[in-house]
């Protein structure tokens, strides 16, 4: 889950880590009561999840409380990339000698944290990484030990600093890796970090993604776990359900992410389009399928329903009452393709065929069913 | 010959006595598997499908010393601890099917377990079968068959799907390593490779990946820099899959511009890997592959 | 450094590990005052760090606060094995079903902390060791990940207890290590560790032993560092010196650990009794061995000074200059016996010579001589 | 030959601008060893005694490939971190001089270095010498010659005291090897004991203990279980020395019953090794057990 810039900022300063002082508000006079208490020139800034907001209008300078307000105008309420902005931060706006780049992210190929640090920040890191790699560098560091020290001043060293600013370049890492660590961080993230003309560093803008799987230590923030979902990611994930929106007009139901996925991949190598990824998971009784099914038949983009089961734990029969619980209780009819195969395979067969629905033994065929069902792109 | 689990495989099952522990336990019995023993913290005594309970794995490993796997279906709040109490214990072999293990949880046992020689299947992930020796996992056991192509799967279901096609078409497999679909899988598909290079029951290697991380160009890497002398076909999952979306599985994730499934594709069809476009083309890519 | 039991009970009470209420109090009217508050049997325990205070007289039950009033009067002032009693401790009497051992130490032998358990607790560990060892488990702890809950059930299930009394003593094994790995420990000891009649745990005794090494992280307890030494200890310490104070006549002062238990030795062999443990370190100079010459000299029972140096970083004229240095300013005269080997050897020996000081340059001959002038045992 | 540190051993000094630290570069440099390097954070680019010294060790290894031996000088309170920079350098042997290390941190760093296959000497030790080839310490160089008996102890002048009683009456060492005086060494006595199995140049092993823990009765344990081939004769100090005081190392105490010196003798005794009364006598039981 990712945090909006004003709860990791939040983090970073009870972490020793120094950012701009700030406000956030949600209402334009808020935001110039505000601008007015920190006074001098501020940054406006939309409290959106999405990547990019600074090119989408999203972050402003203003030169007095006024043009702070009517900034804040402009953004509260609108949308930023599909995103409503709810809350703007009015932060102090500093001056700024050199962007510098600092963050510790889990790399998944060595199964370790690592730090990673850049003289150049303020850019996007995955556009240096291809440019000039030469420019970041990366420390690995034993899960079993955490950071030590050394690491700090190896990261802190080529950030290029001056004496005085490389101590509290070498703090900046030690407080970021305690925050990734005591909040069990798959980011933790400082770009740009800023270079003040005074020598010191300011964490400008503030990134973090926790770790959905350990959400549950941090009740200041589970409760709000599907924030950065639409609404039926959020209605789905609430039901325990896996479920992402895509463009296509194929709704696809299934057990297991990787069939899933090969699902959606199938109908779309056949010429057709995916409208979702959902999975019912293993086990799935009747009354999940039901919710299920339910979801995709309320959709408005789905027209054609593709379920496909391969039944091990899950049981054929179980799946197929669902499907047409969902069906009788919504009253929607929408075209369904089904193929299910596994545990219970003759039940679940006849259940549907009792309701007129035909089962395609299958995986390719029932794909290939649903293509022509839906059109070809 | 197989890897990872055979005949010789002695199990001790953690979470017995949960509904996932001793239906899957049931399950493993009668296809075949040894399990010897069963623990659950404060259940010791008591029987689940006449495999007796232990408090520990300590105490299980003194009475069966025999034990050398175990399979774990502790919820994940405590899934790392019965992970540490098997790494001390002295087992070969964990296989964590649990799902939902906090990933800093898990960097940390892995490399515990690697520095203790210790081998992790999972977290996340169905198991390992080797198909009429021996079932360590929660896969239906009658989709498998015996044979000479081993499978390494970062999925489920797709490789039930995958390996019952191969069935059906009359190619059995060695052994079917599901490894899991977390982000830090303590076994890789570099590492499966390995195993399979090594295992004179294997003729050809099927790898199913999907999105997220980079773990099947680091095998395509692996393939052609270790001259890996076994044909490798696979089938990646996800080239519809949206970027910044988790797919299910905590590890299928295109993030900073990593772990595409076009781009995944396209390594390995470069270091000479036959890709399916569609899981049903496994077999004939198998047939393919191996007639040569 | 060891701490007073009311210590180790406060970091315990922090740290979660129920101890039975408890006052410590310097004198009888105020422990009678604290009888009185914690109300019942009481127990007065004489707050020294010598071990076996409870058969030298030093804890005593109450009835009533008269009774602990002339108790810590009795206590207060007194001496238990030498160790004067400046506080007492005035404790709620505990109802005892059975009395457990639970304990977190460090094995030197295999570099790890180690959880003792034992549901035999009360009697010393040692010899529990040595007559019941089966009645001792063992739990050795991989320092890098430190407890896991799984040893503290191993370790709780060992004590034999109820259901509900296993889910405290799990609890209490996990703060307890808490407790040693906080204060870097070299031992963190509840014994015993009461069970009572309604199904409670309490840390009836509480013994830490932190590392010298690491005093410095703990600035409450660091400034007390000589609370355990006898005079001349605590003032050598001040001064930097290893110093231990034993029975004999004669005074050893050498450069290194190992040569100066040697020297000791050496003397002992050779008939004579060795007055103390005194070395100096490496690369003393001159007015650290004069300091150090002039503890021996105002030391009443040393009668002979033994001075075995081993010049390596060590300078033989150094060593020379400081007790040439010491005998003149202190007046004092004993007799010494000084061996001086190594490096600037012939400067040191001139310069003891102009004092008329004779140099013997092997280790036993000087040793021998030592003993030839304090008298054979 | 030797063990531990030889002609090919090649040196970076872990805080080489302190006192301790530029005062033994310049000993060692001066008895031959090969210093190539120097450690001080922040004093990248200065000098000590012709040597270069880096802001940390990855740099210094970075610029000279063949350093394989780090020796520590650096406080107590750094010196933690500058053994874990030195495991992480990939360095082969770590030589820890600091003395007053936390035991909690040692017994870390210590384990750490073991799961990496890194070798550590000490910590509060004197160092390694093979004489006349290489000097990685601070024990003075003069009273070693070169030799076939090898030395190993926990103690730093009382060393010198033997190597030089030894030297006197002609017999010289291949290697000694000051393992320190804190309770949690990086390297045992058994540890060193099978280094010199395996040297080709040591025909008998002088081990020098003292009161606190049971390493002493350890090796005994190893070198009758082991069947030890060659001779081993012992000195253990702390006889006179009484329970519960630390006697200057911070490992030599006894404690909670275990540690005594008497016992230790006994124990080395009845397993075959000479234990001498005075450290004067070892030469002449070496020379006793080498006639044989």
């Amino acid at each position: 889950m990712k945090l909006y810039e004003y709860e990791a900022k939040n983090i970073f300063s009870q972490f020793g880590i120094s950012v701009p002082r700030f406000k956030v508000v949600s209402t334009p006079e808020e935001a110039r009561l505000a601008a007015e208490e920190i006074g001098g020139r501020v940054v406006v800034k939309a409290q959106v999840l999405v990547a990019g907001r600074g090119k989408a209008g999203g972050v402003k300078l203003a030169d007095t409380p006024e043009e702070a307000y009517s900034y804040a105008k402009q953004m509260l309420g609108s949308e930023i990339k599909g995103e409503r902005v709810g809350k703007v931060m009015i932060t102090k706006a500093v001056d700024i000698e050199r962007e510098l780049y600092l963050s510790i992210i889990i790399d998944r190929s060595i199964g370790a944290p690592v730090i990673l640090a850049s003289p150049e920040g303020g850019v996007d890191i995955e556009e240096l990484a291809r440019t000039r790699p030469e420019k970041i560098l990366k420390i690995v560091v034993d899960p079993l030990i955490g950071i030590r020290d050394y690491h700090a001043r190896q990261a802190a060293k080529f950030l290029e600093l001056s004496e005085q600013t490389l101590r509290k370049a070498q703090e900046a890492t030690i407080n970021l890796y305690r925050v990734f660590e005591y909040y069990s961080c798959e980011l933790a993230e400082i770009n740009p970090l800023a270079l003040t003309p005074d020598g010191g560093l300011e964490a400008v803008d503030a990134k973090i993604i926790l770790d959905d799987n350990a959400l549950y230590k941090y009740p200041e923030f589970s409760s709000d776990f599907t924030r950065d979902l639409s609404y039926y990611e959020a209605e789905a994930k609430k039901m325990n359900f896996s479920y992402v929106e895509l463009d296509g007009n194929i709704g696809i139901l299934c057990n297991g992410a990787g069939l899933t996925m090969a699902t959606m991949d199938s109908v779309y190598v056949l010429g057709g389009r995916p409208a979702n990824f959902l999975d019912i998971g293993g086990g799935a009784r009747a009354d999940l399928v039901e919710r299920a099914v339910t979801l995709l038949l309320q959709h408005p983009k789905t027209e054609v329903i593709f379920i496909n089961i391969l039944g091990g734990i899950t049981r054929c029969d179980e799946v197929a009452n669902g499907i047409v619980g969902a069906l009788k209780k919504t009253g929607v009819s929408k075209k369904i393709v089904v193929r299910l195969k596994g545990t219970n395979e003759e039940e679940g067969r006849k259940i549907l065929e009792e309701n007129k629905i035909y089962v395609i033994e299958e995986m390719d065929e029932a794909a290939g069913k649903a293509v022509e069902l839906g059109g070809r792109r | 010959m197989t890897v990872l689990v055979n005949s010789e495989t002695r199990v001790v099952v953690q979470g017995i006595t949960g509904r996932e522990g001793s239906f899957h336990t049931r399950a493993m019995l009668s296809y075949g598997t040894k399990i010897l023993a069963g623990v659950t913290p404060g259940k010791g005594g008591a029987t689940v499908e006449g495999v007796p309970v232990y408090d520990n794995v300590m105490e299980a490993v003194r009475k069966h010393p025999e034990l050398n796997t175990s399979i774990i279906f502790v919820p994940s709040r405590f899934a790392s601890d019965a992970v540490y109490e098997a790494i001390d214990a002295g087992l070969d072999l964990i296989v964590v099917i649990t799902e939902g293990i906090p990933v800093h949880e898990t960097m940390k046992f892995v490399r515990y377990a690697k520095i203790n020689g210790v081998t992790i299947i999972g977290p996340n992930c169905p198991g390992v079968i080797s198909p009429g020796e021996s079932k360590v996992g929660i896969m239906p056991g009658h989709v498998f068959s015996k044979g000479r192509v081993g499978i390494v799967s970062r999925s489920g279901t797709l490789t039930y799907e995958i390996a019952y096609a191969m069935t059906k078409a009359g190619i059995g497999q060695s052994t079917c390593i599901g490894i899991g679909g977390d982000p830090v899988p303590g076994t890789s598909f570099i590492d499966a490779l390995e195993m399979f290079r090594e295992d004179d029951g294997t003729d050809a290697v099927v790898l199913i990946g999907e999105i997220g991380g980079d773990m099947e160009e680091r095998a395509a890497r692996y393939i052609v820099e270790q001259g890996y002398e076994k044909p490798v076909v696979a089938y990646v999952a996800g080239r519809t899959a949206p970027p910044g979306k988790r797919m299910g599985h905590a590890g299928a994730i295109i993030s900073m511009g990593v772990g595409d499934a076009a781009s995944k594709i396209k390594v390995l069809r470069e270091v000479g890997v036959e890709v399916a476009e569609l899981p049903s083309q496994i077999p004939s890519l198998l047939m393919k592959v191996l007639k040569k």
